[in-house]
Parts: structure tokens; C-alpha cells; sequence
């Protein structure tokens, strides 16, 4: 046998393909920059480019305002000042609350309703021609041109804010949720029905668990989304809320406000988004794997 | 929902809803004063529940009116008139102000008059009072909308885009038209000198038919507490102002300057003639006439639809 | 599309005949269509060792799966017993050439489990089946591994687990034992042996180790390659045999019928 | 051998499952309904639901117009009135055209900048810890709290209406392709790697051809929200725009118009819809099959 | 992450050794962590044909996936001539059991062409290439299709012939012939030991057939159960031979060779 080898040795071969190590779920080398550095890093670069954006200052602080403004507008919009709490009559918090539960209630519905019509797209072919353009079509109207019909049906209440919610968020979740199902691999339910499985138990036992990585995806997609309708529901009637908020700010050119809440919304997105990527880590961790 | 939904029931004997439901804009006018202050509130006691909803411009309230959302909202002058000129069923009983300096053609250094317009861009935001005096002015200065570029936007695109540079005027209110003039913007004409003219825009309280037959006396009640912030306005104009900056988040100046900007009318000033009186039936009538003309509605009700829409009595009968 | 169950008939019949009348059947492709059968004629007596030996790409998969119900022929006629099959069914398993039909997001037991929780096997009773069948593919100590972390021979033994455990009529193996090494082999054909024996069940085995086939089968069917015919079919006499596997092997009227088989199969 | 069986036999089985058979990509049998039939029984039930609702008379028709209205308002939009032609001061087309010039635009891009990103994201660790963030963050950033940002950027001209549209389009394909990239199956990754690729092959060979599939239905999911943001997009100096024509006549109260608009905006995404879908079949068919 | 590139080192070196010093590999798993090869040193001689044989499970596949570089060992080196292997390389080839390596969006000729592509081959040549490695493994026929659309053994065929046409200097096999007929694994058979003889490249081959092991390895390594070790190292005689298969199978020193052989792995 030859010696063991000096460190210094020729190498034969590619050194670990980082394509291939992503996929085998390896980690950076030991040693190497901590986890926490990635979102600290992150975050300092948007808010330096902000900071850098302001200071030039070629953009009227009306528009674009600076770092410190905005923190000004939180700082008011956390305390009491002048007798009243916070913004418009609400604390942040209460504005946010008011808007996740929305959030949180339309995307439930989208779920509810879209992962079954999704399933029901990907598997039955004559549905899927009579159904499918017409969720293209209903996918793709604009809030902003439909709203006033959810206020005659539905009220000028929450109601219609989570219907306009869940209009958005229930076309990625089918659309996910179908494609995954005619992904679904066919020696898999080959496998299924010769051990006696009905459609039912095909679709419990390959097709739904197959399906998972898909609606996860399908899920985030759909999350983003209805942050981004935030405003557009909550245009009338949107007090409390964050999107409520930042409209009325907006008008009112406190754009300061308008820009603070944009930021709440997006943090809370990125935090919402990061819960649900763990929950897929933990369930859909055999993807691609095989 | 409004309480005209719940029809038959026990507040129907006293007169009184068991709610209203009213639909205000962040315009700094006496409704915000009469919502900070909670006036309606402790007019009303314990009886009946007041809610406050929040719309961004008179076309949601009509929307919200006609979906039977809310009982009293506030719209602009011009969406009041496309409302009446649609059939919608509502009445007006109270002007919240009347639009002086608040609404303003601002243009850019360079154009100094509306003549200089001819072949630049004007923005302003579609279907609202300024729409309207913009195309007014436009008219009295001899342009067809051929001659100048009228874009839609909303207000603070306004702004954003006349700091671009991609407009050489606009016809908006505030805070963007302060804004504007801080930024070397020439007023061109205002508001307050197209009334002079025959082209007064008003910010005007609708109240669904349905709900004024109903409850006249809850109504009054209302129009009541608007006096009197019209009146608080008039004389302790800082407490109210300290009210307005509460509401929309701005600093008291600001909406001092603003209020300033508006023209409030007291209950009997109201009654009179020149407004509740008989000249707003007039002014919304000539409105429709004139949108009718510029093929921007459809079709004009007869005068007296017009008429029927304003309500007086409560004007004269206020406290 | 109409659901046509027939349960009736599909109660226990042990050793009821398999038929398969003139069937072709064609692959269709963008580069054009493959004829994988042929007006195929074979009869497969219930409750006997059927061994399938042909070359590769003959159409042995495609037939077995044409018996499992899993392809309609593009003509002719398939029947078990007096009933036609029209289509899957618990009753005819099937051990599939490839284990990527291994579910990846289950663990080697709910792999195993899954025939039983789809025929609603109460949960103790599995607990105990599928241990059982585990011991029986030496896989007891991965149980709770998933099978993506398993090697190729530990799959395909998981998949004859799963396809044991639910018990069927007919037992339809194709290749079980490819990846699997000698002595493991050994052992599952010992196994496999025991429970035709045992059960008396109707198995259909391809394989392409004459020595296997001659070892398990009660009979075996050779065919020609592509577009696949029968072109063989001759009874074997040691499926019967109780003496342990290697006895057999070492029996000299053993070696001498695989020589002749191999040299039968060389010869066309 | 028994004699050929009659019609009347037993079955043994079940029938072939429809789970199987959208699998296999096979079609229902022969004989079943023509393939027209399915779009228009969509459109029926569609205008049927809505004929019936303006019917009972319980809404407005100034908020839901009925089809009779909406088809007056088609015929003002495709001929001269009054010396004007159409609606607004363009024809019907020149609307759709002018929006829809828009969306290809903004979807091109999202397409030129979300696949490589969504690429990167999938494939390099690193970047997708500090830029997963970023994009979470900006993905669900809603148009109306930050559309003057992009005015005073960009002007109010098509610049900044593309890039509201981009916006909203590169999210789906870049979650989309960083999904289809965590599940490039790792033996294939391998076997490109046995035969020498670098990293730039292996991405080039195996991860790229993997990710079309999922790269589609981002696309799909994409041009969709692309769609609903039109409107939003239209706001400030949309006309001539589908979307900007909605809003203003929405404003005006002319809701047979903005409803017609929205109907349009509907169709035209149905029909964009169906070509993607195509063009999927053509060129993912390999899809699920393994 | 690093790219370390030292092309210079793998220029043709016929007959490179591979050594594996003191390797263990683990597989860290929800079921916790599997031994798979424990404290392995073997030396592999450059040019030589060299065979495994081991129970299933006992880390056959691993080892022929870290020489292959595409896992990196728990602990223990892996050296190539004088370089050390820090990852894949073509000049280190690997048929892989699972032929689900595949690329299911190319034809069969395209998933043949991979290599050279990627190895930058013109054209022309890639193309009079392709043809002679699908004739060499029967698929001319196919070489339009669809992988998809080929039987069990013709996409291990498929495989091996994608393995070979960019010709490297070391083959890995994974059980190649694992799912071929008698007949096309003859031939097949015969086509590796003709390439071995007449190139002297070192073949690393993974089988489950003691025969096949004695047919064409120039040495046999025999492996223990997890964790794998190996346990029995013996240099073969046949691989060498110049005679067409069927006469060396028929030789009387190849039966008693096997016969030995297989004794040897049941004693243990
Ligand atoms: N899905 C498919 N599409 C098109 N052709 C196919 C398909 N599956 C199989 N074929 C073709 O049908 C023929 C028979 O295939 P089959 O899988 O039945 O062979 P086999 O006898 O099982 O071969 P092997 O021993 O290699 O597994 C082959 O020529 C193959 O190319
Ligand atoms: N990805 C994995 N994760 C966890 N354990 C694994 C993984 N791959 C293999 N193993 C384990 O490592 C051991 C060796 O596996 P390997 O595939 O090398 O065996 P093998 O000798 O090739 O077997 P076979 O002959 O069955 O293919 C097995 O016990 C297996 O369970
Ligand atoms: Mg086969
Ligand atoms: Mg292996």
C-alpha cells in the first residue's frame, strides 16, 4: 500500500460540484460564514441601497423618504401621541393583525378551495376542459376592476376583503397543485392499484402525498400574492389595516407612513414565507431525492 | 350594512336606526372634526351605534351607496352629479364645503396661462371635482380636450410625475397642489375662480332616500353635529384643525393651511338660495349637461331629478 | 368513464386459470409504433410456477403487465378463470421490474404496510404481518428507514415484501432477484419456493437465469424476441421438490435440464 | 384454450382507473363528446350564472350590468360614436393591444431575469440565503403602496407600467424554477457528472431541461398575475390601456364598460393560457412519465 | 466552495492504480446513521479487471460511487495513481445500477451523445461514435426512441453504452448485466472482455454472479455484510483467455473455479 498522502498531493477529478452538493442537501464546509450572516446581510444591503437612494437625494424626500423618516413614522406609529394611539387611530400592530387575519383567512379558503379543485383539474380530463379556462379567466380579472361586485354581494366588511384575499391566492394553488398531479410518476400508481387501491385510495395514498412539494410551492406563491392585493382590498374600508393605512397615508403624501407599511408588509411576508419553507423542509424532504 | 337592510324593528318607533353606518374621505372638512370629536357619538348615546368607514374618492362611496353598504357618505360635487345623472337613489342634505383654493391648475414655470397649454400634458385624477373644473377651465379658455393631452392619475402619481418631468401641469388638491406650488408650480386658475364663473365643485353629503324617509330624526341629528364643527371650525379654527392633523396623520399647520383652503357654509348659510336652496340643484344639473357634452356620461335626467335630490328642510331646521 | 366492478367474482377462487387469447399489443411513439406482442396464445393453469424466459425487450414485462391489468392489449383477450380481466385488481400482484415504484416519502414498513392499509387490515394485525414479511426479505433492521437509503437489492426486496403482504391469488414477479446476490437470492428463492408450495397460488416469475427458472418453475415459457411470441412451453419437474435449494442444484438431472434448456433457448 | 368470450362475461378488476388514464395521457374513449363542447359549455355556464344574476334584479345594474348592457358597451367600443371612435378615444383593440404590448413586455423580462434567478436560487446555497429574503420581500411588496416609487424612476409613460408589471411577474418564475431546481433528481445530476460536466454542463444538460416543466407553470401562474395588475398598472395615464379604460369608467360609474374590459382582459389571458399550454405539451411531455 | 482543477494530472495514464486507504462511510439518516463500508484498504492495479462480489447491502454500489468521486469518504483517503480523488471525473466512468440516471427528455441517442458533448467532440464523429456503441449493445434500432420507451435491460444497455463512448481509463460497472437475458449478456460479456483486452483499461465490475465474476475478472474482491469489508482477494485466470465465452464456460477449470468460489462466500 502507498504511504497515506501529504496534503500538497495532485488531486484528480472536479473538487465537490456545488450543483451536486445543493442537491445532496450538504451544507457549506465547516468553518465557513455563519447562518445568521445571510439575512443580516441582506437586509443591510436594501437598506443601504435605500439609505444611498435618499441621500443622493435627486428624489424629493416626499416620494422616497430616508431611513430615519420612516423610523420617525414607526416610532409614532407604536406610541401615543397627541391622546390618540399610534396611525389613523390604531397601533401598527392592530393595523398588521387586521390584515393578517384577512390574509390568513382568504389564503385558508384558497387552500380549502384550490388544492381540491386543483386535484380535481390534474386528475379528470373532461373537468379539466370545461373548468380550466374558466379558472384562467376568473385568475386573471383584476381586483381593482371587480371589487365593487364583491361589495354588493358581500358587504363592505371583511367579507369581501377575504373573498378579494382568496380570488388571488386560489389560482397559484391549483395551478401548483394540478401540475403536480400529472407529475405524479405512473409506476407509482401502477404500484397502488395492483395492490387493490379504488381511485379514491390512488389519489390518498400516491397522488396527494406526490402533490405536497407542489402546494407547498404552489402555497408560497400564492401567500406573496395576496400580500401584494393587500391594498387593492383594503381601498374602502381598510381601517384598520396595513394596506388600509398606507393607501390613506398615501393620499394624504405622508409617504413616510405609506413607505413603513410597505416595509411591515414585506417583513412580515418574509417571515411568513420562511415558516412555511421550514414546514416543507420537515415534509417534503424526499423531493428530488429521488 | 347599512340599517336600511334591517328594515322592520324595534328602532323604527323611536325613529332612531339601531346604527349608521357613514362612509367619510380624509378630506380636511367638518366630518372629520364631527368623527375625532366624537360628536355624533355622544349625540347619539347608547341608541344608536355610529361605524366610520373610510373610502378613497367619491366614485367607491357611490359604489358603497348603491350596494347598500352605507347610509351617509361624502362625495365630491362631480361624482354627486354622475350619481343623480345614473339614477342613483340618494339625497343631499348638507354641503361640507365648498372647493376655493383647494383645488388649483398648477403648471410648470413657463406656461402662464391656460392658452400655453395647448399641446402639453395635464394630469389629473379622472371622474373627481378637479376632472371636472380642469375640463371647465379648459373650455372657458377656448382648448377642446384635442388640444391638451388630459391624462388620468392619482394624486400622488401626480406628484411623483410632475418631479419627473413628465407633466407640465396639473388640476389636484392638496397636500399634492401644495406641493406643486413649493416646487415653483404656477397657479394657473383655481377652484374658487371657476365658481366665480358658474363652475362651483362643493364636497357634498349624500344620504340614501331609503334612510332619510326612515329616519328624518336621526338625520337631523346628524346634520346637527355638523353645523357644529362647521362651527367650531370658524371659531376655535386651531381645535379644529388639531382634530383634522389627528385624523390624517399630518402636523396641525398643515391642516390649518388646508382648511383654510376651503370654504365652510353654516346651516343657514346653506338654506339659502345660492345652495341648498336651489343653486346646487342648478350647478349639478349644468354638470351633467356639460359631462353629457364632453361624452363623458351617457345620459341626463330631467331637471327636476336634480331638484328632488337636494334636501332642504334639514338645512333650516339645524340647531 | 364507467366504473365497472365485478367483485363477485374476484372472491377467492384459488388456482383459477389465466388465458390470454391472441394478443398483440403496440407501443405507440414519435418514432413510430413497436409491436411488443404478437398474437400471443397462452394458457396459464392456476396454481402452478409459470417462468418466463425470453430476450431482453421481448415483451416480458409487457405481458405481465397486460395480466396485472395495468395495459388494455390493442387486440385479443385476456381472462382469468371464466371472468375477463378488464383491469387491476389486489388479487393479482404484481412485483415490478423496476423499484422506483417504491413510494420515496414512506418508510421501508408503511412501504410494505400499504396493500394492507388499502384493503383496511385493523392496525395490530398489520403491525404483526409486516414484521413477518420484513423478517422474510431480511429487511427487519432498515424498517424504519426510508427507501430512498436503501441499496438496489434492499428495494426490490422491499417490493416483494409489499407484494406479499397483501397475499394475492396471483403472484406476478418480474425479475425479483436481478439485483440481488447469490446467497440472498438463495434464501428468497427458498422462500418464494415454500410459499407456492405452501399456498398453492398462481405465480408468473420472469427471470433470465435458466439455472432460476428451472429451480423454481413448474413449467416455463420461452419467447422470441421482439415482437414477443411463445415459442417454448415445457413442464418442469423440480417445484415440487421438498429437499433444500442446494441438494437440488447439486442433483444431477438438475444441471443436465438447464444445460438443455440453455441449449434450446441458444438454438432459435 | 377456452373459446373466445362474449360481451356478458365477468369482469375481474376494476375497469381502467381515470387516475391512471390522465396519466398515461390517454384520452376518453372513443365516441364521448367532441372536444368543442367543453369551452362552450364553460362560456354557458359563465354567461348563464351572470345572465341569471342581473335577472333576479336584486343588484343594481349599475353595478352589475347585464349581458345586454355589456354588449352595448362592445358595440360603442368597436365603432365611431358621437364623431368618436370607440371608447375613451380608442377602439376597443387599441386598448387591448396597448395593455397587452405592456404585458408581454413586463413577462418577457420577468422571464430574462426570474429563470436565472429562480436558477440561482435553486442551485448556490449562499446566494439563495441572502437573496431568498430579498426576493420574498420584494414578491409580495403590494403595486399600489409603492407605484409612485416607479413614476418618479420611470416616468409615467410605459416604463414604469412594465416594470410594475415585471414586478409582479418574475416571482412565480423564480419560486417555480428554484422548486423545479431542488428536485433536478441527483442520479441524473451524477451521471452528467461521471462523464465530465462541469458545474456550467450539469446546469446546462440535466438541471435546465429538468426545470422547464416547472419554468411553464411559473409562466402560466406569471402571466396570470401579470393580468391582475393591469388595472393597477393603468392608474396614472393608462389610456389607451384595457386596464386604465376600466378604471376610468369604473370612476364614472360606467360599469357596463369596466366590466366589459375586465371580460376582455378574462379572455384574452384564457386564450394566452391555452397557447402556454401548447406549447408545454410539445415540449414537456416527458413529464411524470418517469 | 473551491474549484480545484488539476487537469494535468489526468491526462491518459493507462493503468493508473486506485488505492483506498483506511475509508469508512456513513449514511446520516432520520433512522439514524448506516455503516456502510468500515476501515476498507484496497489496492485496485491499474489495467487490471477487477471484480466484487458481496451480500446485498454490504456497500458495493458506495464503493464504486467514492472512486467514482461522487461521494466524499466519513474518513479515509482514495488516491488515483499519485493524485488524490476529490471528485468526478470522465476519466473515471460509472455505469449505474439504477438506470433512472437516464435522461428522460432525450432519445436514446442523445443520452448516448451526453459525454462527447460535453467532452466538446465535433459533430461528425460524435455521431459515427454514437452508431458503433448502440450496435455494439443492439439498439441501432432504437436510437430515435424515447428512453422512456425501452424494456428494463435496453436502458441498462442504453447505459452502458453512454459509459462507454467516452472511452475512459477507468470503468465502473454497477451490476451491468443485472437485467439482460442469457443471450444478450453473453454477448454483451464478451464485448467488455474484448474491450478490456484490447484497450487495458482498469474495470472495476460489480456483479452477482460468481460465474460472470470468473468469466471476466482478472481478480475478485469479496466483500463482507454491513459494514462492508473486504474478506477475500484472489487473482482469476480467464479474463486473459483468447477463446469465445462458450468455450471457457464449458472448460473444466472454470466449473471447479466457480464451484470453489462459491464455497468460499458460503463459508463465510
Ligand atoms: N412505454 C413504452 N413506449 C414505447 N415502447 C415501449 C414502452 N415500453 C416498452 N416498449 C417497447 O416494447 C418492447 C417490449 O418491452 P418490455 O418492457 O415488455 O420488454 P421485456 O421483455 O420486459 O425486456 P427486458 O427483459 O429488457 O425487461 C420493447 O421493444 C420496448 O422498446
Ligand atoms: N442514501 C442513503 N442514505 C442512507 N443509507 C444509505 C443510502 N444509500 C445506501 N445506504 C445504506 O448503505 C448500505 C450500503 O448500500 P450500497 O448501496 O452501497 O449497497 P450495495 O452493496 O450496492 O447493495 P446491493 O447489492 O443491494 O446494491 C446499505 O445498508 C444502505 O441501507
Ligand atoms: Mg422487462
Ligand atoms: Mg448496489
Amino acid at each position: 500500500m502507498t504511504p497515506p498522502l501529504q496534503t500538497t498531493q495532485a488531486t484528480d477529478g472536479r473538487a465537490p460540484s456545488w450543483v451536486s452538493a445543493r442537491q445532496r442537501g450538504q451544507e457549506a464546509p465547516k468553518g465557513s460564514i455563519p447562518s445568521w450572516f445571510y439575512p443580516v446581510a441582506a437586509t443591510g444591503t436594501v437598506v443601504g441601497l435605500w439609505w444611498a437612494l435618499t441621500a443622493v437625494g435627486i428624489w424629493s424626500e416626499l416620494i422616497l423618504p430616508s431611513p430615519s423618516q420612516v423610523w420617525h413614522a414607526f416610532v409614532q406609529s407604536v406610541t401615543e401621541h397627541d391622546g390618540r394611539p399610534g396611525l389613523s387611530g390604531y397601533y401598527l400592530w392592530e393595523h398588521l393583525w387586521a390584515s393578517l387575519w384577512r390574509i390568513v383567512r382568504g389564503v385558508a379558503w384558497a387552500l380549502v378551495v384550490g388544492a381540491p379543485l386543483g386535484l380535481a383539474l390534474g386528475l379528470w380530463r373532461p373537468f379539466e376542459r370545461f373548468a380550466g379556462p374558466i379558472v384562467s379567466f376568473l385568475r386573471s380579472l383584476p381586483p381593482l376592476g371587480y371589487f365593487s361586485l364583491l361589495i354588493i354581494w358581500f358587504g363592505i366588511d371583511d367579507t369581501s376583503k377575504v373573498w378579494l384575499l382568496f380570488l388571488a391566492a386560489f389560482a397559484p394553488i391549483s395551478l401548483s397543485v394540478a401540475a403536480g398531479v400529472a407529475s405524479t410518476r405512473i409506476e407509482r400508481i401502477n404500484a397502488s392499484l395492483v395492490l387493490g387501491a379504488n381511485n379514491a385510495q390512488v389519489v390518498r395514498y400516491v397522488v396527494l402525498p406526490s402533490v405536497v412539494p407542489d402546494l407547498i410551492t404552489g402555497l408560497r406563491v400564492a401567500v406573496g400574492f395576496a400580500w401584494t392585493t393587500i391594498v387593492a382590498a383594503e381601498t374602502s374600508n381598510g381601517i384598520p389595516g396595513i394596506g388600509g393605512l398606507a393607501w390613506a397615508t398615501k393620499k394624504e403624501l405622508r409617504s413616510d407612513v405609506a413607505i413603513l407599511c410597505v416595509i411591515v408588509i414585506g417583513i412580515t411576508a418574509v417571515l411568513l414565507d420562511y415558516g412555511i419553507r421550514q414546514f416543507e423542509k420537515k415534509y417534503a424532504g424526499w423531493y428530488g431525492r429521488w | 350594512c347599512g340599517s336600511n337592510d334591517d328594515s322592520s324593528n324595534a328602532g323604527e318607533s323611536t325613529g332612531l336606526p339601531e346604527k349608521i353606518v357613514i362612509g367619510y374621505q380624509n378630506i380636511p372638512n367638518g366630518d372629520l372634526v364631527v368623527k375625532h370629536d366624537g360628536l355624533l357619538e355622544e349625540a347619539f348615546g347608547d341608541a344608536v351605534s355610529v361605524e366610520w368607514k373610510l373610502f378613497d374618492s367619491g366614485g367607491s362611496v357611490n359604489e358603497a351607496i348603491l350596494a347598500g353598504a352605507i347610509d351617509i357618505g361624502l362625495v365630491g360635487s362631480s361624482p354627486a352629479s354622475r350619481g343623480i345623472s345614473s339614477g342613483i337613489e340618494y339625497q343631499i342634505p348638507w354641503i361640507f364645503d365648498v372647493i376655493g383654493k383647494a383645488e388649483a391648475l398648477a403648471a410648470k414655470s413657463g406656461i402662464n396661462s391656460i392658452a400655453d397649454l395647448k399641446g402639453k400634458t395635464v394630469a389629473t385624477p379622472f371622474a373627481s371635482t378637479s376632472h371636472y373644473s380642469l375640463l371647465a377651465a379648459l373650455e372657458d379658455a377656448g382648448l377642446s380636450e384635442s388640444d391638451v393631452k388630459v391624462i388620468d392619475s392619482e394624486p400622488d402619481a401626480i406628484l411623483a410625475a410632475w418631479q419627473q418631468g413628465d407633466i407640465d401641469a396639473a388640476y389636484v388638491w392638496n397636500p399634492v397642489l401644495a406641493k406643486l406650488t413649493a416646487d415653483g408650480g404656477k397657479v394657473l386658475i383655481s377652484s374658487e375662480d371657476l365658481s366665480k364663473k358658474g363652475k362651483t365643485t362643493y364636497d357634498l353629503a349624500v344620504v340614501t332616500t331609503s334612510f332619510a324617509t326612515k329616519y328624518p330624526a336621526a338625520l337631523q341629528t346628524w346634520l346637527n353635529q355638523q353645523n357644529a364643527a362647521v362651527t367650531k371650525i370658524r371659531e376655535d379654527v386651531d381645535g379644529a384643525a388639531a382634530s383634522i392633523a389627528a385624523e390624517l396623520n399630518i402636523p396641525a399647520a398643515d391642516a390649518k393651511k388646508q382648511l383654510s383652503e376651503l370654504i365652510f357654509l353654516n346651516a343657514s348659510e346653506q338654506a339659502g338660495a345660492e345652495y341648498l336652496g336651489g343653486g346646487l340643484a342648478r350647478n349639478l344639473f349644468a354638470a351633467a349637461e356639460f359631462n353629457l357634452k364632453l361624452g363623458k356620461i351617457e345620459s341626463v335626467k330631467e331637471e327636476a331629478a336634480y331638484n328632488a335630490a337636494i334636501l332642504t328642510t334639514y338645512a333650516s331646521a339645524a340647531k | 368513464m364507467t366504473q365497472q366492478h365485478d367483485e363477485g367474482t374476484v372472491e377467492r377462487h384459488l388456482g383459477r386459470a389465466i388465458a390470454v387469447h391472441d394478443v398483440t399489443h403496440e407501443y405507440i411513439s414519435d418514432a413510430g409504433p413497436v409491436v411488443a406482442l404478437e398474437g400471443i396464445n397462452v394458457e396459464i393453469p392456476g396454481g402452478e410456477f409459470t417462468v418466463l424466459l425470453g430476450p431482453s425487450g421481448c415483451g416480458k414485462s409487457t405481458l405481465l403487465e397486460l395480466i396485472a391489468g395495468l395495459r388494455i392489449p390493442t387486440s385479443g383477450i385476456l381472462t382469468i378463470g371464466d371472468a375477463r380481466i378488464v383491469g387491476p385488481s389486489r388479487h393479482r400482484g404484481l412485483v415490478f421490474q423496476q423499484s422506483s415504484s417504491l413510494l420515496p416519502w414512506l418508510s421501508v414498513e408503511d412501504n410494505v404496510a400499504l396493500g394492507l392499509r388499502i384493503n383496511g387490515m385493523p392496525k395490530d394485525e398489520r403491525k404483526k404481518r409486516i414484521a413477518e414479511e420484513l423478517e422474510r426479505v431480511h429487511l427487519s433492521d432498515f424498517a424504519q428507514h426510508r427507501v430512498t437509503e436503501l441499496s438496489g437489492g434492499m428495494q426490490q426486496r422491499c417490493q416483494i415484501a409489499r407484494a406479499l403482504a397483501v397475499d394475492p391469488e396471483v403472484l406476478l414477479l418480474d425479475e425479483p432477484f436481478g439485483a440481488l446476490d447469490a446467497l440472498t437470492r438463495e434464501s428468497l428463492q427458498a422462500e418464494i419456493r415454500r410459499i407456492w408450495q405452501e399456498t398453492g397460488r398462481t405465480f408468473v416469475f420472469v427471470t433470465h437465469s435458466v439455472e432460476e427458472a428451472v429451480l423454481l418453475g413448474s413449467r416455463v415459457l420461452v419467447m422470441s424476441p421482439r415482437p414477443g411470441r411463445v415459442i417454448h412451453d415445457q413442464e418442469l419437474p423440480f417445484a415440487h421438490a421438498r429437499e433444500p435449494i442446494t441438494e437440488v442444484r447439486a442433483d444431477p438431472t438438475f444441471v443436465n435440464q438447464c444445460h438443455e434448456l440453455r441449449a434450446m433457448i441458444g438454438a432459435h
